[in-house]
């Protein structure tokens, strides 16, 4: 065991080693340990390199605010991830992690070229230069630019973890188990409110987990820690989440929490997913985060060894990890004095405390001169040295910088306090203001804009006594928002560490400014003159500040900087600090997986797929799907050998000269039920249908209100109060909801009503001269004859014993039908059908079949040869638009000036010159083919096939006044050479309906 | 219908399910013809004999029977048509139901409704979501619900509601 | 206006940075002006910009209501193309990417832009029609844009996930190499050091509160948080904000105000190198020069000016990317934010001249004006200087909400950005 | 995500359940022939697009169906109220001082 490591201290398991391997050596920790605590207890400081300049940097904080070590860590393929915190990361057996940023080595690294050049590279160098010779931009400077950015190396391979989530509802959530927040959480929980109380530490406690010599109601901490936590656990209306990280705080009272459910484990369960992500809804929210330290900023305060005082405290208390053998102290701020008088107690040598003050309290005066360490007040830093490691510190009385060579002091690491600053980054989510205290100078909680309470150190109350009343109440007044009656009794506290300080911009030191290099932003090497630098050029905003220096951009997005950077911003603009103020806050609050946001939806969850009770045998029959909207179609069915082509000619060939059969339970269907249900169709549609008989459809056009058509389908006239709608397959949803709209909102006095029947049946299409004798023998209640049952009729009857919808209609130009059947019997219609249709030559054909059938009937497909600018005298279904009707859906846009234009887009036929030549769909057209660019375009082919039946190609287009351009030869000018074809119009097949009862 | 895990999904095979809709005026028609209370209030049901019904909306309520009972429900209502007018739509392939039941049935169901599933009274319902899907929730017990999900749906349902059930095991394992 | 090289950079090395001018001065503004735009976002500085070098006019201001920049400009994916379908779109974003490249040269600032090439994937059969169209479209236009398959789709970018069992499985995608992304920030910064440099005042927090108009109808001048400024000509280019403004001039919109939001991730180093976007799947990432994945996200569905969005948008484009890039699953996000974008009713911008007399607009932008910044603010100067549309902007006026005749690619096909 | 109260479900619910449907209050006129292209042009695209109090419709899409109309302030996103389609305009000055009274308790 490492001589850092102090036995038996600290809360993690001295029986419990646990080896984990760092840049490929292996070192041991003990379970309860960060990997930084870990590495810290072997001694090694130097974990990473900075981004810009390459500098060594070692761990400076103890919590999620780490901006420097930050490491690569593997559990093998498909799970690797770079940027993790080693301040954060839980140590297990088997641990493997890696420094970043850095080639060939950690303590070698050629990139730190970067700092010797640093004067050649202040904040935002790249707008100024590289700029001649242009072309050099994209293949010299760019590509080195791009070589050099970057921490980590993103995983390469798919991750091999799952990922959860959960809405969760509560009465108050508490967000951070400091004393502060299990007070809160007490106190609320007492009083019977569900509560949630999450922390993002491994364990519930926050500063108390560090806290050794104080007492509550009369107990060590510690044992009042276990209690608290023991009672809370107990309760049935209490839920506890460590190591979830309030992430964001949304609307009304959301916040979501990102839990890391097994990063710790050396051996995760089954199943067990990675990370959950918990989406709260708070009836109140008590945010009791605590505070995060600030650093000082001098010259060298980067170097490794160089970290937060109060860190040096969690490492030593919490870890039993002395983070150096001989430490000097640099404050502004009381609480650095305890870590001092602590380390001390534990036997390091603490060679001095250096505070800014002139003066300080007696009592600390009293500790450091008990123990030995040596006293100076009214002290600054003016330098650092040790390459890889913090040597020795230059310390100098604050007015004699500038005269006095300072005292050069040996040490191993440099513990800082600028004091503390309350995290409100929560807060700020919610646009809640911040106000500034004087007397603290600190931003503290102004106006909140939710129901929220911000409670202890969060709100800038120093010390356990404070931070567990103000949390007892905070929770108190939180339950009682609720509306539960809570009591308010606070725990009682001895030994009390607290304390006071002072905050200060950049500490005074004895170089020009512009030679000193004190960093503000660690992670992205911004330093005190950058910030200057960007003020003097025009920078006056501090969002102008942050983006020209990147401060506050980096992973730890500022939790370090952010103060220090307002403050020498403040100093240079010569204005005080609330008048500049912060920049944003904005979620998440620590960098969060993207598997935690996805969730479930991964792969097969990803997104729901539909599929039809027919989609069973269509797979087992070897069909190619589409997807069309949610729904997965067979395209075709490719018989051994056969390409798509083949296939499609095949089932072409077959549905006209015997009978085919098509799966169309896709389409959307519509009950429109009521007396009013014709009226309302009326009005929706462009079509006429008050006096569409029962027993009859018709073909319906529906438009928005801008004129341009939405939809299309069939409309079945079942009873004089009952019609069947059907939409297209991907327009279902909107239909309904825009119907929905019209009438709820337009016409409420109409007494119809709708309801989605799209699933209740399985609709199975039926084409071809042999359809009819296919059906006949299976139809009961209904006579096929073209008398009793012609083309656009519908009939309630029974088909093979299945009550069934019968439709006669054709999207084909062959005699057709649609048999619906209640879902639960499709597929054994199906069968039945498939099976009795042998002797008549059926075949089975898919959506790209269907598609060419129809094109040869220049039927349009609403999305395909339509738009959204298309209106139905463009698409060729004038006819369609009830003249008589005063009003429908659209009908006032039909008439605005460039929906009469006479150079409208008009869907047309096309036949190429070359019979064998296939046009490609969304080919323009041009007039002339020998024009130069630009062209001018005429239209588009919006569909095109090649047609079984004719033997040849054929397409259909919309083309600029295209109706008047009949036989005319126009252009396709296409990459590998310009096609020619003739305007026609747009039935190519059967164009005098013959078939339709043949 | 198989799942792992501390609730149990059970898949209930088809029944009568019609939806309902009808006018303030006509509640009381409906309901005779019904022969069943037709709640007022969102969310409430009733029940009588094989009859149950839930309200979904202000006047819309979907009705649940036997398959023996669907024609006898459906003349009813045909036999009021003409007096108070409504809507009667036939959905019992519409949509499937799963039951699921065990303690920690509202940890599964939280997995994708956004709801407070836990202030689901005994013998209420609601439309609402799961995950992405429109469905309709009714708590039969304190540990036991209903969903029904239109049939295409249902096999994204169910595997979100296996894989979460297979997680919730390793918390309560 | 002290000018950007290598060579200065050295030079003032050597005095330690410590006398950089200001990139522009922060100005108080004067009693009156020839011209005021409102809104100093990329769109507002550039049209001031080439107000005073192409044009001559010189008496400028530019007023904004925060920091510069801190608009749509300082908060969008920088995603810059020009693959449009319709002609008027593909000439005026055409003409912008002419602009860009060189951009950095004639401002003497790098905005670093790229041209890494945008890829846009295809996921159904749909979205193969409708990316053929443009294809050819855009040849006959003379705007590059090819049809790639999917193996080569990966053979660029090695990361992407081709496996024909994805729930949306890659069919190929359409690829202009010439489109890439630029560096937001500077593009603002670049625009308003070059236009101060030619005299033009840019006027931070000082919100336009109305804008005033005479007895003949015709503009008089802007009231302002520090007071009335007068002017005879009065552009807006105030994105989201652009109803609040014009409404007080009497003119009303058919614009509505969305929350649209964006993330980045941590940096690493270089994965992929070009911009991938996805319209059926939802979502669209490129990688910055700095290392972080910086994707795209969705609008929410109701209107508002508060910057912020919801949860689970965000959760959906994340999961999308995953869909993409199985491998980003382990990235994390490090930040995310909103902007207010302005949405007219076929998606296509206002940009050009309103029926007030000396009374312009530049809006409608959306989510996809970030590419068109020099082209809108080059066009805008042409119409405030001459009074008269630029061939370029002609089609984009206001009229065609009367008329129908809209300008609508989402119609066509669904297209975002 | 917002939380959204339905007037008639009378629950204060998830906004999953809910779908935007644009401003409210513009009602189709009974006779659209009688509108000039201008107007017309205003019915279908000009929308007030308020930076503050909006009135706008939402639909229970995915619980009771019913569309309604509410009072949004766009700039914090919350709801004033929620009232049914069909329900006059309410008085945003009172809506204004009880919200204000909330907000001060
Ligand atoms: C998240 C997101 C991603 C995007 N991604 C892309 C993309 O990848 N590619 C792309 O091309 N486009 C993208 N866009 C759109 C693009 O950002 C905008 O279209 C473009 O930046 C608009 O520029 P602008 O100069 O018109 O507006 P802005 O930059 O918004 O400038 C308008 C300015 O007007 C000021 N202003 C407002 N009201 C007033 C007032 N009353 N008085 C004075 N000043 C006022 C504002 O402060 C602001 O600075 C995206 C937008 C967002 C929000
Ligand atoms: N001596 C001093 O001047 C000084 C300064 C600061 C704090 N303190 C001490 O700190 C204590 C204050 O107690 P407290 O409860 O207010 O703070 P705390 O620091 O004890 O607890 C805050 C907790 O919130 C957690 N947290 C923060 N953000 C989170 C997030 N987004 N998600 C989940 N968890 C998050 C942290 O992990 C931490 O455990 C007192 O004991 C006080 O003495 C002292
Ligand atoms: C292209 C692009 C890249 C960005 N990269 C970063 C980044 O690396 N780190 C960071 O903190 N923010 C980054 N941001 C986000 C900004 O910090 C900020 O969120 C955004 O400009 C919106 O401003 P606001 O959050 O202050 O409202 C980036 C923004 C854009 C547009
Ligand atoms: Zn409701």
């Amino acid at each position: 065991m490492s001589a850092l490591r102090i036995p038996g201290k600290g809360r993690v398991d001295h029986a419990q080693p646990v080896r984990f391997t760092f840049d490929g050596k292996s070192y041991q920790g003990l379970a309860g340990d960060t990997l930084a605590s870990a590495l810290l207890a072997n001694g090694v400081h130097l974990v990473g390199r900075s981004f810009k300049y390459h500098r060594p940097r070692g761990v400076v904080s103890a919590g999620s605010e780490e901006p420097n070590a930050l490491v690569g860590v593997s559990r093998g393929s498909g799970r690797e991830e770079p940027n993790t915190r080693a301040t954060m990361q839980e140590v297990y057996d088997g641990l493997a992690a890696v420094s970043q940023n850095r080639w060939p080595c950690l303590h070698f690294d050629a990139g730190a070229g970067a700092d010797v050049l640093h004067r050649l590279l202040p904040a935002g160098f790249y707008y100024k230069t590289f700029l001649w010779p242009k072309r050099f931009w994209d293949r010299v400077y760019e590509p080195l630019i791009r070589r050099a950015a970057g921490l980590g190396v993103a995983p390469s391979e798919p991750d091999a973890d799952s990922y959860a989530s959960r809405y969760a509802h509560c009465d108050v959530l508490v967000v951070g188990g400091g004393p502060a927040g299990i007070a809160a959480a007490l106190a609320a929980a007492r009083s019977g409110a569900r509560v949630i109380l999450a922390d993002e530490q491994a364990e519930i406690g926050g500063s108390l987990l560090a806290e050794t010599g104080a007492r509550i109601d009369g107990q060590p901490a510690w044992d009042w820690l276990a209690a608290a936590r023991a009672e809370l656990e107990g309760m049935a209306n209490v839920r506890l989440l460590p190591r979830t990280t309030a992430i964001g705080y949304y609307h009304q009272n959301m916040v979501g929490l990102a839990e890391r459910v097994t990063d710790h484990l050396a051996a995760p369960p089954q199943h067990a997913p990675r990370e959950r992500m918990w989406r709260v809804r708070a009836g109140q929210v008590v945010l009791a985060q605590g505070a995060i330290e600030r650093p000082l900023v001098f010259h060298g305060n980067d170097r490794p060894g160089v970290m937060l005082a109060g860190a040096a405290r969690t490492y030593l208390h919490r870890y039993g990890v002395k983070v150096g053998e001989r430490a000097v102290v640099v404050t502004s701020h009381d609480s650095a004095w305890q870590t001092a008088f602590d380390l001390a107690d534990a036997g390091v040598s603490v060679a001095a405390i250096a505070d800014v003050r002139a003066e300080v309290d007696s009592a600390l005066l009293a500790g450091a001169q008990q123990r030995g360490i040596e006293i100076l007040l009214g002290h600054t830093v003016t330098g650092t040295s040790g390459r890889l490691r913090i040597n020795a510190v230059t310390l100098a009385a604050a007015e004699l910088v500038a005269t006095a060579a300072g005292r050069v002091l040996r040490c191993d690491v440099l513990l800082m306090s600028g004091g503390w600053t309350p995290s409100l980054h929560l807060f700020s989510h919610t646009q809640g203001r911040l106000a500034w205290d004087e007397a603290s100078q600190s931003f503290l909680p102004g106006e909140r804009t939710e129901d929220c309470h911000i409670a202890g150190a969060g709100r800038g109350l120093w010390g356990l006594g404070a931070a567990l009343a103000d949390g007892a109440a905070m929770g108190a007044a939180a339950a009682r928002a609720a509306g539960f009656s809570p009591d308010m009794s606070a725990p009682t506290v001895e030994g009390d560490p607290a304390g006071s300080g002072v905050t200060t911009t950049e500490l005074p030191g004895n170089r020009a400014a512009h030679n000193t290099r004190a960093f503000v932003d660690f992670q992205n090497d911004v330093t005190a003159k950058d910030i200057r630098l960007a003020v003097h050029e025009g920078m006056r905003s501090i969002e102008h500040v942050k983006r020209y220096t990147t401060t506050g951009m980096a992973t730890d997005q500022g939790k370090l900087a952010g103060m220090n950077a307002l403050a020498i911003a403040a100093e240079t603009l010569g204005a005080p600090l609330p008048a500049v103020g912060l920049t944003t806050f904005r979620p998440p609050y620590t960098p969060t997986t993207f598997g935690a946001f996805a969730g479930y939806h991964q792969g097969e969850t990803f997104d729901v797929t539909r599929k039809t009770p027919i989609d069973p045998w269509a797979e087992a029959s070897g069909a190619v799907f589409e997807p069309v909207s949610l729904w997965r179609r067979a395209r075709y069915f490719p018989k051994p050998g056969e390409d798509m082509h083949a296939a499609v000619a095949r089932e072409c060939r077959a549905t006209r000269s015997a009978v085919g059969m098509m799966d169309a339970s896709t389409l959307g269907k519509i009950e429109v039920v009521g007396p009013d249900a014709a009226e309302f169709l009326n009005r929706m549609y462009t079509n006429p249908f008050t006096r569409l008989g029962v027993g009859r459809c018709r073909y319906g056009v529906l438009l928005g209100e801008d004129g341009f058509i939405r939809d299309d389908g069939v409309i079945g006239r079942l009873a004089a109060d009952r019609f069947h709608v059907t939409t297209t397959t991907g327009g279902a949803p909107r239909v309904l909801n825009m119907m929905e709209d019209y009438l709820q909102t337009e016409w409420p006095d109409l007494r119809v009503w709708l309801t989605s029947t799209t699933e209740q049946w399985v609709t199975v299409a039926l084409n071809g001269p042999n359809a009819r004798r296919l059906l006949e023998p299976l139809v009961e209640g209904q006579a096929l004859t073209d008398e009793a049952f012609p083309h656009m009729s519908v009939s309630e009857c029974r088909v093979a014993g299945f009550s069934a919808r019968l439709f006669r209609v054709s999207f084909t130009g062959e005699m057709g039908f649609e048999v619906n059947v209640p879902a639960r019997h499709g597929l054994e219609l199906w069968e039945l059908l498939a099976a009795a249709g042998q002797e008549h030559g059926l075949c089975v054909y898919g959506t790209e079949a269907m598609h060419v059938l129809r094109a040869e009937k220049g039927f349009i497909i609403v999305g395909q040869d339509s738009d959204g600018t298309v209106t139905p005298d463009d698409a060729g279904l004038g006819w369609a638009i009830g003249r008589r009707k005063s009003d429908f859906v659209g009908k006032r846009s039909l008439a605005r000036p460039d929906l009469v234009a006479r150079n409208r887009k008009q869907l047309v036929g096309l036949v190429t010159h070359d019979p064998r030549t296939v046009l490609e769909e969304g080919a323009q057209i041009v007039e002339d083919p020998n024009q130069p660019l630009p062209m001018t375009m005429i239209g588009h082919v919006t569909s095109s096939y090649w047609s079984e039946a004719l033997g040849r190609s054929i397409a259909l287009a919309l083309v600029e006044g295209g109706r008047m351009r009949m036989g005319d030869m126009l252009y396709l000018p296409m990459p590998e050479g310009t096609h020619s074809a003739r305007v026609t119009g747009t039935v190519f097949y059967d164009p005098q309906g013959e078939r339709l009862s043949a | 219908m198989t799942s792992e895990g501390p609730v149990r999904l059970t898949l209930l095979p088809e029944a009568a399910r019609f939806s309902l809709r009808v006018r303030q005026s006509d509640i009381a028609a409906a309901a005779r013809a019904f022969g069943a209370a037709l709640p007022a209030r969102i969310g409430q049901t009733a029940s009588a004999g094989p009859r149950s019904s839930l309200c979904l909306g202000p006047d819309e309520w979907v009705l649940h029977t036997s398959t023996d009972d669907a024609e006898a429900l459906q003349q009813a209502f045909a036999a009021i048509a003409g007096a108070a007018p409504h809507s009667l739509t036939d959905i019992s392939d519409r949509d499937r139901s799963i039951l699921l039941s065990g303690p920690l049935v509202e940890d599964l169901l939280s997995t994708g409704c956004p709801r407070d599933v836990s202030s689901i009274p005994l013998g209420a319902g609601v439309r609402t979501v799961f995950d992405t899907v429109q469905v309709v929730l009714i708590r039969d017990g304190v540990t036991d619900f209903r969903l029904e999900v239109a049939r295409s749906y249902l096999p994204h349902v169910m595997a979100l509601l296996a894989m979460a059930n297979l997680e919730l095991a390793v918390a309560a394992g | 206006m002290a000018r950007f090289s290598a060579f200065s950079l050295m030079r003032h090395a050597l005095t330690g940075h410590r006398d950089w001018p200001a990139q522009w001065p922060d100005a108080e503004p004067k009693a009156e002006y020839d011209v005021i735009v409102v809104g100093a976002g990329g769109h507002g500085l550039a049209a001031a910009y080439y107000l005073a070098k192409e044009h001559g006019v010189t008496n400028v201001c530019v007023l904004d209501k925060g920091w510069l920049g801190g608009g749509n400009t300082g908060r969008n994916t920088t995603i810059v193309r020009s693959n449009y379908l319709y002609d008027e779109s593909a000439k005026l974003y055409d003409h912008a990417i002419d602009l860009w490249d060189g951009l950095s040269q004639d401002l003497n600032y790098n905005v670093m832009f790229s041209q890494r090439g945008v890829m846009m994937l295809a996921h159904t059969v749909h979205d193969v029609q409708s990316f053929q169209r443009h294809i050819h479209a855009n040849r006959l236009n003379g705007v590059d844009n090819l049809w790639i398959s999917k193996e080569r789709a990966k053979e660029i970018c090695p990361p992407l996930n081709i496996s024909p069992d994805a729930r949306y499985p890659v069919l190929g995608a359409a690829w202009q190499q010439r489109a890439g992304t630029a560096r937001h920030d500077a593009v603002a910064w670049g625009y308003a050091r070059a236009a101060a440099a030619r005299g033009v005042d840019i006027v931070q927090n000082c919100p336009v509160t109305a804008i005033r108009r005479g007895p003949d109808g015709a503009v008089e001048g802007v009231e302002t948080a520090k007071g009335f400024i007068k002017a005879k000509k009065v552009a807006v280019s105030a994105a989201g904000h652009t109803s609040v403004i014009m409404e007080s001039a009497g003119v009303r919109l058919p614009l509505e105000s969305f929350p649209l939001q964006a993330l980045v991730s941590e940096p690493v180093k270089p994965v992929f190198p070009c911009v991938v976007m996805s319209n059926t799947v939802h979502a669209y990432i490129s990688q910055s020069d700095k290392g972080e994945l910086v994707i795209g996200s969705g609008t929410d569905q109701y209107t508002s000016y508060s910057q912020r969005g919801g949860l689970p948008l965000i959760e959906h484009t994340v999961a999308a990317i995953c869909e993409m890039f199985p491998v980003f699953r382990r990235m994390r996000m490090l930040r995310k934010w909103g902007g207010i974008v302005d949405v007219t009713p076929d998606r296509s911008a206002i940009l050009g001249k309103t029926p007030v007399p000396g009374l312009y607009v530049n809006c409608g932008w959306g989510t996809g004006g970030f590419k068109v910044t020099p082209g809108a603010g080059h066009t805008l100067a042409h119409t405030v200087a001459r009074d008269e549309p630029h061939p370029l902007n002609a089609p984009f006026t206001l009229e065609r909400f009367t008329t129908g005749r809209l300008i609508d690619e989402a119609a066509a096909a669904a297209v975002a950005h | 995500m917002l939380l959204i109260h339905c007037p008639y479900c009378a629950a204060t619910l998830p906004e999953l359940e809910f779908a935007y449907a644009g401003e409210a209050h513009i009602a189709r006129p009974a006779d659209p022939s009688t509108f000039s292209d201008e107007q017309w042009r205003d019915f279908l695209f000009i929308r007030t697009n308020a930076r503050g109090l909006h009135f706008e419709r939402w639909r229970h899409v995915h619980g009771c169906g019913r569309f309604f109309n509410a009072v949004r302030d766009t700039v914090s996103d919350k709801f004033l109220t929620t009232y049914k389609a069909g329900e006059p305009k309410p008085e945003l000055e009172a809506l204004l001082k009880a919200a204000g009274k909330d907000a001060a308790e």
